[in-house]
């Protein structure tokens, strides 16, 4: 078995990086750069019941090593994603992880029942961590009883696995993990990005349209890292972790946090090649670490077990 | 389109702040297209993080290098503009739709109208127009004296108007108020006021603009750069700036 | 009238550029490199009633553009803040902000009661966000009701304005803000740090002795000037922002955004010149902006009345 | 102490990721004393944010050139790494407290106790120390022979034992292991292992050792860098090592 094979509800990774939702389309852009079987799985884009345009534009603002984005979830809607976009993803042979967003608990469990449908959609993530959009979205990932209402009305009708993905932007989020673990979720994914906003010294005005964003890159890697070291000791299903990964090191420094795989947002903007070349240096990586597999990286900073075994040396 | 990471050959200050910087790669071809771009990466670090969007200016196929003129303003230009010869920098590209040079036909006449750092992706469309027995006449628009920058290289290409807002050089006022209405095509590329005022301009054959926008992925993975499709009432239709774009025949997208 | 004077709560400020508590000691050391009454004011490190030794060292960590702090509220303890400190700043014509922290709100009674008497001291800043200490600290500033406790306490005792210092660990920051307010608070200065952590490769545990800190510095600018943009727009009291401020362009963000004042924290580590600095560029940009007194930029991203007149420029 | 913005002279790699780096300032002179340190900036930007301490390896105070040396390893001190000279080298110092080089005397012996990078300070005292006419000895400790460096410098100045980790080189082991027990003074800068194991060291004057810890701002205001004072029953004293350190008697401070 191969030192970076990763097995996960639904998911059988051949490794444990992915790019994340919203920054890698529905995969056919990254398709001219490389084989996007290479890759352990796909997040595509947030798909929504109904076509969406998303916010006026500007849309994105850089911020220092990081940036905001207010794309408000532009989608082609469902029937167009399971007629075209899935099917086009077919002919890799690599899981997608479907992004399933909504203003209404109706709207996720209409979307999710029908696309955990398709053929190579292996698990649902469950978007309710969405800054960007007026209604759902974010509120959804804030309230702890909603989260609950719409993991578990998503997972009644849900073909795969569900991953419910959450906001950064609460006070207690080891809170947020256990109340959608108690609904079902099979695992987690975060986090989504922090709220933020830049304003523009000339016109004096918000730099995005939609006035505030949603910050990602290198700059929240110290929150993920934080809240997933805090969640993985509270809950018993596996994360996938994200947030300003750019590197083999932050890859491992996630799992040593406590993730089980990482998605790659950011970095695909900044250098197409980052999921590729993440997993070529990983094997080296690990070599110098002294560790023979990957998932034995999991949880390490807080693993009494490990404590043990590593003060014996 | 392809990740280049090539070798900054020279680095000039054309004018106030104005910055022509020369590249070399041996994948720098003429398949690099007038109006179409390349993404550069600014520093090595995370700060700034995004790459920037900058124009073709002109290409030598044959010593493969690539020419950009940029101005120097905010992080990452000012970053990329302290570069010296023997550096190397990374860009993805070419990207996007560039002007329909194979439309244009010998004996057709062309108004090129740029306005500030709009000015340089029309150099290299007006080189091979007028390659192709296309007359060129070119209009261009700046702040102020201190940053017109390529004004001889136009000229000798065809016959070139420059207008300044505050006067000290050449016409005072906009672009718009020189053009005479007989060409049977317009190319234009600046800030979005000049080219909507230009979206109505009564080409014989054609006018296309080409957009700015700011941009995530430059490659139309984001959906960071979308504008809508003009007639379109659902709302729902649009085009990325990045990979349909940056140039659009008028009247294709709202501006 | 000089185009940077500000008048708030308690305090004349020369200028509205002041060193964040906790990075600036008591200024002594500081004083080696400038004379301190240039600056608009000092917000001192926190004070407890008892002396503190802190948290086990490594405290600091580097993120990318930002650090990690888990000082743990070290200090010297009230009498020796109100018998040498307070007494050697008094030297310099410059009004304090007295940084108060505690594990009870009794603790913070006691603080505040005598330390407000100090005559160089014109301000309170009420310390309920310090992610880095076991109690108090931040649990104060992430439960309203709590919030709301001490905040009524230390304002019935306080002898000058009582600024109350909000955390961003929350989900919903405008309630907090509006519960100080109602307790009676005279201003607000936010942000303190974000929670985050750090893990270390090598040794596979995480970099801080205490495991997370507070994330400070460029990288959680765009969240501080979310949070003030929205805090601004719903409260009547003044707030004093800070995070990531690192030149004049940086404060009129802040400005722009609806602070009044802005304090500089970790940039005085990066630069010891750097509140000088800005305090001498700031006129020129002033000059830049077409703007006579700072104190015109505060809130302009989203006042109404600015968007109408700039309209008809 | 003053913000310096030095300029590079020279940059060697002098061992596997270990470089010397000289820089010079005119404010550079006797003031910088052994056992300090400064604090220097890597980059221009954000990224890194924080300074580095590196240690006073060696002054000219009549060329006004300082000499520090340290392993390119994180992301600070490999951007240090790729400067070339003529670059500006922005740094505050000299920081802390230096060895007590004023109450050695002549005839008095020094065990000079350095293990890897905690090695260049020592250089600056040992020619110190030799010019008041101090006999000193050396035992330096790396971890391999590819990354030993100023063997050659050293013994110009006295005596040097050199102990790999591996047995690469010199002695197999460590430097505790290598000194003998009649020397006046022990002076050692190197990782904490290696300190606790000299504090016992039976000199007859005095062991004055020079600790690490993460530092934020070098100057005593942040108080990250403390540690606990010896005997102390309170728990409440404490010394910060950038201010009151980095040299403390043994003895003086919690290791
Ligand atoms: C298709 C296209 C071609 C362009 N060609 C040129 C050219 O040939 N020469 C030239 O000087 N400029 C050109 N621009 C504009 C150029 O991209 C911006 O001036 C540049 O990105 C600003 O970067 P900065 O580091 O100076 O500013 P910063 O303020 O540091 O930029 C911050 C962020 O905002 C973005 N941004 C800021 N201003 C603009 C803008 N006007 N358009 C798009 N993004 C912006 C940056 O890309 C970056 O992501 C072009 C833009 C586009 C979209
Ligand atoms: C008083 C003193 C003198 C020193 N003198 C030297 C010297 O002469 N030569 C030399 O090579 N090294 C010296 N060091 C260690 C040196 O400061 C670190 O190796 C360096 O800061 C690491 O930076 P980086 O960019 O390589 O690593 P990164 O991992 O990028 O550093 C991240 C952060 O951690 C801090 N850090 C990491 N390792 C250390 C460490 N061992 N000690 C203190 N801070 C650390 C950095 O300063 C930075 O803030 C000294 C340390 C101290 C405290
Ligand atoms: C441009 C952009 C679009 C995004 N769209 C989505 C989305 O549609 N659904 C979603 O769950 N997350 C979305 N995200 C969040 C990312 O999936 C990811 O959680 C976040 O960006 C943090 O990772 P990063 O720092 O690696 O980018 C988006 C992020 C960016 C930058
Ligand atoms: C080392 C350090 C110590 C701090 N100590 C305190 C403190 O004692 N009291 C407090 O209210 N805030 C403290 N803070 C928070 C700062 O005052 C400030 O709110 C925060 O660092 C954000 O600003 P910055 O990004 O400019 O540093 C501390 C911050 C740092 C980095
Ligand atoms: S910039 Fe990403 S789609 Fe255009
Ligand atoms: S590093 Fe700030 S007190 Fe020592």
């Amino acid at each position: 078995m191969s030192r970076l094979q990763i097995e996960l509800p639904g998911l059988q990774l051949r490794n444990p990086i992915m790019p994340a939702s919203g920054c890698f389309g529905f995969g056919r852009e990254y398709s001219q750069f490389y084989k996007l079987d290479q890759l352990g799985a796909i997040m595509v884009k947030a798909t929504t019941a109904e076509p969406r345009f998303g916010n006026p534009t500007p849309r994105v603002a850089e911020t220092t090593s990081g940036m905001l984005n207010a794309i408000g979830l532009q989608n082609p809607g469902l029937e167009k994603v399971m007629n075209e976009e899935l099917p086009w993803l077919s002919q890799y042979d690599v899981p997608i992880i479907a992004n399933v967003a909504g203003s209404t608990i109706d709207d996720y469990v209409s979307v999710a029942k029908r696309i955990s449908t398709a053929p190579n959609v292996h698990a649902l993530e469950l978007n309710i961590s969405c800054p960007n959009v007026k209604e759902g979205g974010l509120a959804f990932g804030t309230v702890p009883e909603t989260a609950y209402e719409v993991t578990k009305a998503v997972k009644d009708v849900s073909s795969v696995p569900v991953y419910v993905k959450l906001s950064p932007n609460v006070t207690d989020i080891v809170q947020m993990a256990k109340v959608v673990e108690k609904a079902g979720a099979d695992g987690l994914t975060m986090i989504n990005t922090l709220l933020g906003m830049r304003i523009d010294l000339k016109t004096g005005k918000p730099i995005l349209a939609n006035g505030a964003g949603g910050l990602s890159g290198p700059a929240i890697k110290p929150v993920a890292i934080r809240m997933i070291h805090q969640v993985s000791q509270q809950v018993n299903i596996p994360i996938i972790g994200m947030g300003g990964v750019q590197t083999a090191e932050d890859v491992v420094e996630y799992f040593l946090a406590g993730a089980s795989a990482v998605a790659v947002g950011t970095a695909n903007f900044v250098d197409p090649f980052v999921c590729p070349t993440i997993i070529e240096a990983l094997p080296a990586l690990l070599n110098e670490l002294g560790v023979d597999h990957i998932s034995e990286l999991t949880g390490r900073s807080w693993k009494k077990e490990w404590n043990l075994q590593s003060s014996s040396h | 389109m392809r990740q280049l990471k090539a070798e900054l050959v020279s680095q000039t200050e054309i004018a106030y702040s104005i910055f022509e910087v020369i590249v070399y790669h041996e994948a720098i071809d003429e398949q690099f297209q007038p109006g179409q771009f390349v993404h550069v990466k600014a520093g090595n670090g995370y700060d700034p993080l995004l790459r920037r969007p900058i124009s073709i200016c002109h290409i030598d196929p044959e010593k493969h290098l690539l020419t950009m003129i940029y101005r120097a303003e905010g992080k990452g230009t000012r970053l990329l503009a302290k570069m010296v010869p023997g550096g190397v920098v990374d860009l993805l590209g070419p990207l996007g739709q560039g002007f329909p040079v194979e439309s244009v036909g010998a004996g057709d006449t062309a108004w090129l109208v740029g306005g500030g750092i709009g000015v340089p992706p029309l150099y290299y469309l007006s080189e091979e127009l007028t390659k192709r027995g296309v007359t060129v006449k070119h209009v261009h628009g700046f702040q102020t004296e201190s940053v017109v920058f390529y004004e001889e290289k136009f000229k000798a290409l065809g016959p070139v108007t420059i207008t300044t807002a505050d006067g000290s050089y050449g016409e005072k006022g906009f672009v718009t108020t020189q053009l005479d209405h007989d060409a049977d095509y317009l190319f234009a590329c600046g800030p979005s006021p000049m080219l909507r005022a230009l979206e109505s301009y009564p080409a014989k054959k054609g006018v296309y603009l080409s957009l700015e926008q700011r941009m995530g992925c430059g490659i139309g993975a984001c959906l960071a750069c979308v504008c809508h499709v003009q007639g379109d009432e659902t709302g729902l239709a649009y085009r990325k700036v990045c990979s349909d774009g940056p140039v659009f025949r008028a009247g294709e997208v709202v501006l």
